[in-house]
């Protein structure tokens, strides 16, 4: 039997008021295991606090019930006053008297008989309670940031700058991201290059970061402070530390007709090639897909124009395994496919264009020079219609559009818009849009310099079809203001797509045990309190991966998640919540259902063998609770048939005996 | 009538047996009557020859036995699976109650199965059982012979019989079947009708007979539990008998809803209550409710698919919607 | 002897009833039951009931007492009451024997006064077997099937049911009753019981043998190595133990009401894993010492320690209701009752 | 007030971060409740299990109601999901059980619907209480 003292608060007149806090005192002397019970003005003073440590002593206490205010509030200080006494930190609990009681009731008799039950019902649960204590693991001091788009730069150029070593996963042979497709940024249209480029040479020069371009996460093990992590390292058939970037393979190799991914298919590459000119690592890849040496044997020019001697054809995919304390997922959007939407004739003409490709028109280093030709017939466009929302907000098409609103186009549309106007005023620029959303510092500002100072014709409405005939776009759209139908003969139109994630990230997070929603964007832990952090201990989360956001936002939310993880590593050790699952192995029936509730991928399973009762052994799958994962929700608890799985400090005991003092 | 005869079944095993592709045999032995088999392993061909059965009595499933005998030993088991067997067949595997690579499973086609319990209710004094294409002969120690319909002695649960298809075997004999249209929901939905007072008259009734023999339990292919919490001491709910009206609902309410999304509907539970309690019915509306509410989901229809109660979409109904949903009121 | 015509059945049940509680087999979808009479309820066909009678004496759970803990005193509050009388009508050959059986347990010293309390105010009026079933092997036991004991034996005949008063009890209600009843000679019942002794003749489990068992035989059979097949397809379930007329095994608890501890004692079953379960752990650890315990209990030790007398009466409910159709004559026949006819 | 007014009992199962901290707000504001509901402090109304809820009926409560995190806003993502369909489940279980549906509830209460809380235990006491004592689901030997 436990020996438990009893603490009333008055907390002056507000429990004391409306409870008889004397007789409750008095009450809880005759529950069993109770030793000690008394009242005081305060107990969360300084005094109330040494007249409680002075009864653990006198009276031997191993058991503590505060009846007082809500545990939210004073539950850890009742805590540490127990560890200052000697006791356990946990055995203490709180009868909440006040909030849920004085506070709502009117009268002394029913305010002081409830606050009786109550402080029963935390007696009984408190004669239940163990001593638990924390969990510990150690800190891998070492960061894996996956995609090197804006997000992952400026996460792992924080992180490094903490002093903490960051390697950068990208699947593409460079970083950059799509922010490096980018001419101009709203609302200040600086060149995206100009910001971004030496954020980029940054990352290449940091002793810190590792780049491993060109490469993928293929298996992610263990836990917050120590994963486990595989990275595939595709074969490059081009000896990284040998390239020196020259270019010289990449004007000899034969085959030129290679749709430019990074031009979005507007232009060529070679087999062999360097993705920009500002590519880091700036290093040359060879296409496997379209490599002759690599595809037929013949060939082999490439090889022997390289005088640093780095092309190897006999390169094969390397697996690294790393060990890392904290993930950032900054796995990025792709504008979706345009496929789909026939009414707008994207597969039909080249002059229907997205937005991410008329940002390439317009870059100097696009396919045009950055002269705005129509990919057709490279003609100055004289009339442009920009449609917005293509495929975003669109409840009714869910399958081939999204529902969300992908929050960026409404303002590169408008920076589009006004860039065209500025440098051909000859143009005529429409915009066809469902709502101008921008709130942003400085983004209604910009909008309206766009309709105001540059003429852009903005119309509220939807454009309904899109005609190529004869070299011309028949636009039909509806203006919802002016309630009538418009008929534009258009030379170039824009569709503003919708983003989504990119497609990596679905099974990155099952691999990460990362929570998604619907839409493939990951979850956050809380969506307004903790928004840079997946619920999976250790993974954070940078950029769009988690939601539509623009350069700044993504720029801050990769610099939160790299404090959160510099918080992180800065820690030698990592102490759990004691009251995390625990399985009785004893009892566990091994049947993966506790596994398939648990939002963190606490739950794993082992072959152990057992001594029977008849002496015999035998080989069982059992579960265990990886405490420094759990967060101790107890969804596992209820789905566990057996009850071999429990939650230290809420256990099935407890709460029953809770339940059996408050019926009583 | 069983499509495949019991020689085709031995001849199967023994065959099996001598190539080596298993050690030991699961199927049914031969009892004192022609209703009363018992499921066994048979070690080697004598045994078989000597008291290997199938029969139309042949109900029992072998999932226990399946559990317990692939963890003693390494040899290879054959086991014979009628289509009700192999969803709970499938079921332990995903739930990792025992090795598929220390099984042989032949599926065998079931003509629907008779109960020995339920016809020596319907038959006094049976001397002699003998199935005929439809017809059921039924010799009597005092009251001659008599002839039924095989359909009007089937038992149940195979009345309400879900499929004819296996979704398990490494072997088929025969010819496979069809998962069927069935009427299983009928009875629940006839009790979803009644008034809240006369479904409680209903229950209380029915469940007020439950001796708590954990038969239901102990034959139920999902029930099982290294311990279950009725018998484990520190569950809190541990009881050996319902010592007042409660804790037979407790018991039930607890045992259907550890199963539900789990339980393959085979009807076991009921086939082997000795207090005739309609304890499928309980399943079956979980069963029904899960259906409705998260969309059709068979128990064991495939390995490793994940059952209704372990997962969740963000727009599922509120539970106080489902409660009239479950009325059938949608 | 008297009789009584069957269509005055009600008549007889009413008047038995005006005297004290009266029980008897009426049909219910769960099969045959004892059920309280009231007018209305007619009595059942059928040869057995699902459950022995023995639920009469030694029901399934029974509070043995209450006490309340305050501060450190502990109240006790003793819940006996006196058992009021009642008639236990139409019960089988089988089952009346069964009452022997539970009595040797209940009622040596120290007596179970809340077993006693009930079955000396319990008058059995007992019924001979007219159409026994194929599971039926009471002639194993020695229990004659056309002459069961009892406080009045009935015989019924197509149209009437004739009454043999057994014991001063039995001759005492049966004197009340003769305004309803009839003097009766013993031809009728003679040719009853002859039909009967026919019919037994029939039985397929008529030569299953004692002799094999009995006092003293634990050694031959307790490492018998057809245990393990035998024992191999059970399931561990009650069901044999709790439809069983002579398993008298049962536990005590204590339930914590929130407001005292009652103290009851219900069924338990040797096929349970924690049967007798102590301190130490379990005493048979696998299901084939259960289940070897049940059977070695019927045939070996309780004849051991009571002069001969098995305790299983051939009653044939486990025969009917094993899930998996394991049971006391299939181990019988394995172990050698036959061989030994 | 009638002196021997039928007084349900209540029991509550209220999840840390969401309900719990409601019904702390619900006393910040003063907002009155019966005193028949007791709460009962669980991390998240996924630990609730349905054998509480059957004890807390056998042990004499008339009606118990969870209360968590909006759905999409549970503190530990899914719990509350997992919550509502067990409790969809094991409602209708017990309903089709015939016992009265509206002895249990679940009610979504943020931490910042102090109001919503009250309101909820006013309306739930009120219905419990209209229904009279817990039979169905009672123990007699727990009565007193």
């Amino acid at each position: 039997m436990k020996r438990i003292g009893v603490f009333v608060c008055h907390c002056g007149t507000n429990i004391a008021g409306t409870v008889d806090v004397k007789a409750v005192a008095e009450a809880m002397k005759h529950e069993p295991g109770v030793v000690f019970s008394t009242d005081y003005q305060y107990m969360c003073s300084q005094a109330g606090q040494e007249m409680i440590k002075a009864a653990v002593k006198e009276h031997r206490l191993d058991g503590i019930v505060v009846c007082s205010c809500s545990p939210r509030m004073h539950e850890a200080t009742f805590r540490k006053t127990a560890a200052a006494a000697g006791l356990n930190s946990y055995m203490v609990e709180i009868a909440n008297i006040r909030e849920q009681c004085s506070w709502v009731h009117k009268e002394m008799p029913i305010g002081t008989e409830k606050a009786i039950i109550l402080a029963k019902a935390a007696v009984a649960k408190v004669s239940l309670n163990a001593p638990l204590t924390p969990g510990e693991s150690p800190v891998t001091k070492r960061a894996l940031v996956i995609g090197g788009g804006i997000a992952g730069i400026q996460t792992a150029l924080d992180i490094a700058d903490a002093g903490f070593p960051v390697d950068i996963v990208e699947t593409k042979p460079t970083i950059g991201g799509k922010m490096a497709q980018l001419d101009k940024t709203f609302p200040t249209l600086d060149c995206a290059a100009c910001i971004l480029t030496p954020k980029m040479v940054d990352v290449a020069q940091n002793e810190k970061i590792r780049i491993f371009s060109y490469s993928e996460v293929t298996d992610v093990k263990g836990f917050v402070g120590n994963f486990d992590v595989t990275i595939k390292r595709k074969a490059r058939y081009v000896n990284e530390t040998l390239c020196t970037g020259c270019g010289a393979c990449t004007e000899k190799c034969p085959m030129k007709k290679v749709p430019n991914e990074f031009n979005l298919g507007m232009d060529n590459r070679h087999a062999v090639y360097i993705p920009f000119a500002q590519a880091v690592p700036k290093v040359a890849t060879i296409d496997p897909n379209h490599c002759l040496m690599l595809k037929s044997g013949k060939c082999g020019l490439c090889s022997k124009v390289c005088g640093a001697g780095a092309i190897d054809y006999k390169a094969k995919d390397e697996f690294l395994e790393e060990r890392y304390g904290a993930i950032v997922v900054a796995t990025g959007f792709n504008p979706i496919s345009m496929e789909k939407f026939d009414e707008f004739a994207y597969a039909q003409s080249k002059d229907v264009i997205t937005s991410l490709e008329l940002e390439r028109l317009m870059n100097a280093a696009g396919p045009t020079g950055g002269t705005l030709l129509r990919p057709s017939d490279h003609q100055h466009p004289h009339t442009i219609v920009f449609v917005q929302c293509v495929g975003s907000r669109c409840e009714a098409c869910a399958e081939k559009g999204k529902e969300y609103c992908s929050k960026i186009c409404c303002m590169y549309t408008a920076k589009h818009a006004m860039l065209i106007r500025d440098k051909y005023p000859d143009t005529d620029v429409y915009v066809f849009y469902i709502d101008v959303r921008t709130p942003g510092k400085n983004f209604d500002e910009f909008y309206r310099r766009a309709v105001e100072e540059y003429g852009v014709h903005y119309i509220k409405g939807m454009v309904g079809k899109v005609t190529p005939e004869n070299g011309v776009l028949k636009v039909q759209g509806s203006d919802l203001i002016d309630n009538r139908q418009l008929h534009i003969d258009a030379d170039l139109v824009v569709l503003a797509a919708a983003i989504e994630p990119d497609k990596s990230a679905r099974p990155l997070a099952t691999m990460l045990t990362a929570s998604m929603d619907t839409n493939d964007f990951f979850t956050e832990a809380h969506p307004k309190l903790r928004p840079v952090e997946s619920p999976t201990a250790g993974v954070f989360l940078s950029g769009t991966c988690q939601g539509p956001k623009d350069i700044p936002e993504t720029v801050s939310q990769a610099g939160a998640a790299a404090s959160k993880v510099i918080g992180l590593l800065c820690k030698d050790k990592l102490l759990g919540n004691p009251c995390v699952a625990h399985s009785d192995e004893m009892m566990c029936n091994g049947c993966s259902t506790c596994e398939k509730v648990c939002p963190y991928g606490a739950i794993t399973y082992e072959d152990k063998e057992f001594r029977m009762p008849d002496r015999t052994t035998k080989v069982r799958r059992v579960a265990k609770v990886n405490e420094a994962v759990c967060q101790g929700c107890g969804a596992c608890t209820v789905a566990c048939m057996s009850g071999a799985m429990d939650l230290k400090g809420f256990m099935n005991k407890q709460i029953m005996a809770e339940v059996d003092a408050i019926c009583k | 009538m069983q499509e495949v005869t019991r020689d085709a079944l031995l001849n199967k095993a023994l065959e099996l047996l001598k190539n080596g592709t298993v050690d030991r045999v699961l199927g049914y032995r031969v009892g004192e009557f022609s209703y009363d088999v018992t499921p066994a392993v048979f070690e080697n061909e004598d045994a078989l020859k000597k008291d290997f059965c199938w029969n139309s009595f042949c109900g029992a499933n072998f999932s226990k036995y399946l559990i317990s005998e692939t963890a003693k030993t390494e040899k290879k088991l054959l086991v014979f699976l009628k289509p009700c067997d192999s969803y709970s067949f499938n079921q332990l595997l995903t739930e990792h109650r025992f090795d598929r690579e220390k099984v042989y499973a032949v599926g065998v086609p079931c003509g629907g199965m008779l109960s020995g319990k339920d016809l020596r209710e319907k038959v006094e004094s049976v001397s002699d059982v003998s199935v005929n294409g439809d017809k059921v002969t039924v010799k009597t120690l005092f009251d001659g012979d008599l002839e039924f319909d095989f359909e009007t002695l089937l038992s149940d649960r195979c009345k309400n019989c879900k499929s004819k298809k296996h979704v398990a075997y490494d072997e088929l004999l025969g010819e496979d079947g069809e998962v069927l249209d069935s009427h299983r929901f009928d009875e629940v939905e006839r009790l979803e009708q009644m008034t809240p007072d006369e479904r409680f008259a209903f229950w209380q009734g029915e469940l007020s007979r439950c001796i708590r023999c954990n038969a239901c339990r102990d034959v139920c292919p999902a029930c099982t539990c290294e311990k279950c919490v009725f018998d484990n001491p520190n569950s809190g709910v541990q009881n050996k008998a319902a010592a007042d009206s409660f804790e037979e609902k407790m018991f039930h309410i607890i045992r259907a809803f550890h199963v539900a999304g789990r339980c393959t509907d085979c009807g076991e539970c009921s086939r082997v209550c000795p207090q005739h309690i309609p304890l499928h019915l309980l399943n079956r509306k979980f069963i029904k409710d899960i259906n409705s509410f998260y969309g059709d989901y068979q128990a064991g229809a495939e390995v490793g698919s994940r059952a209704p109660i372990v997962n969740y979409t963000t727009d599922d109904p509120e539970p106080s919607e489902a409660v009239e949903r479950g009325h059938g009121n949608a | 002897m008297r009789k009584i015509s069957l269509s005055k059945l009600p008549e007889l049940f009413s008047a038995i009833a005006k005297t004290s509680a009266l029980y008897l087999p009426v049909d219910t979808k769960a099969g045959a039951k004892f059920e309280a009479w009231a007018v209305g309820k007619t009595l059942s066909n059928a040869l057995n009931t699902v459950r022995s009678a023995k639920d009469f004496f030694f029901p399934q759970t029974e509070n043995l007492m209450d006490f309340k803990v305050e501060g450190k005193n502990i109240e006790l509050i003793d819940t006996r009451k006196e058992c009021e009388d009642f008639v236990l009508f139409g019960v089988r050959a089988c089952d009346v024997k069964s009452f022997e059986v539970l009595d040797r347990v209940f009622l040596a010293e120290p007596q179970d006064t809340y077993y006693k309390n009930r079955r000396e105010h319990a008058l059995i009026i007992s019924t001979a077997c007219n159409k026994p079933q194929e599971t039926c092997f009471c002639g194993t036991f020695g229990i004659d099937a056309a002459e069961p004991s009892g406080d009045i034996v009935t015989y019924r005949t197509d149209d009437e049911l004739f009454f043999d008063a057994k014991t001063e009890k039995g001759k005492k209600l049966l004197d009340a009753l003769s305004s309803i009843t009839e003097e009766a000679d013993e031809k009728a019942v003679d040719q009853q019981k002859a039909l009967i002794r026919e019919r037994l003749q029939k039985l397929p489990l008529k030569d299953l043998k004692t002799e094999g068992f009995g006092s003293g035989k634990t050694a031959e059979f307790f490492d018998d190595p057809q245990w393990k097949e035998l024992s191999s397809a059970c399931l561990g379930c009650g069901t044999c133990t709790f439809v069983c007329p002579t398993c008298q095994c049962y536990d005590i608890k204590d339930f914590d009401t929130g407001h005292g501890i009652k103290r009851f004692r219900c069924w338990d079953s040797c096929m349970y894993s924690d049967f007798t379960k102590m301190s130490a752990g379990q005493p048979r650890l696998t299901q084939l010492e259960r289940f070897r315990q049940r059977f070695m209990h019927k045939l070996v030790y309780y004849p051991t320690n009571n002069d001969g007398l098995f305790s299983c009466v051939g009653c044939g409910r486990c025969l009917a209701k094993c899930p998996i159709n394991m049971n006391i004559v299939k181990v019988m026949k394995a172990l050698g009752g036959r061989e030994d006819a | 007030m009638q002196v021997n007014e039928y007084k349900p009992l209540i029991v509550a199962f209220c999840c840390n971060w969401c309900s719990y901290a409601g019904a702390d707000l619900a006393g910040n504001n003063r907002l009155n409740y019966p005193a028949d509901v007791k709460i009962i402090r669980v991390p998240c109304s996924c630990r609730v299990n349905p054998m509480f809820i059957l004890r807390a009926f056998q042990r004499g409560a008339d009606g118990v109601i969870l209360c968590g995190c909006h759905p999409g806003d549970c503190h530990y993502t899914s719990g509350n999901y997992y919550t509502r369909r067990r409790m969809a489940l094991l409602f209708s279980m017990l309903d089709y059980l015939g016992i009265e549906k509206e002895r249990t509830r679940v009610e979504w209460v943020s931490a910042a619907e102090g109001a919503k809380f009250a309101a909820t235990m006013n309306d739930f006491v009120e219905t419990v209480a209209a229904l009279g004592e817990n039979k169905r689901l009672e123990d007699l030997r727990c009565k007193k």
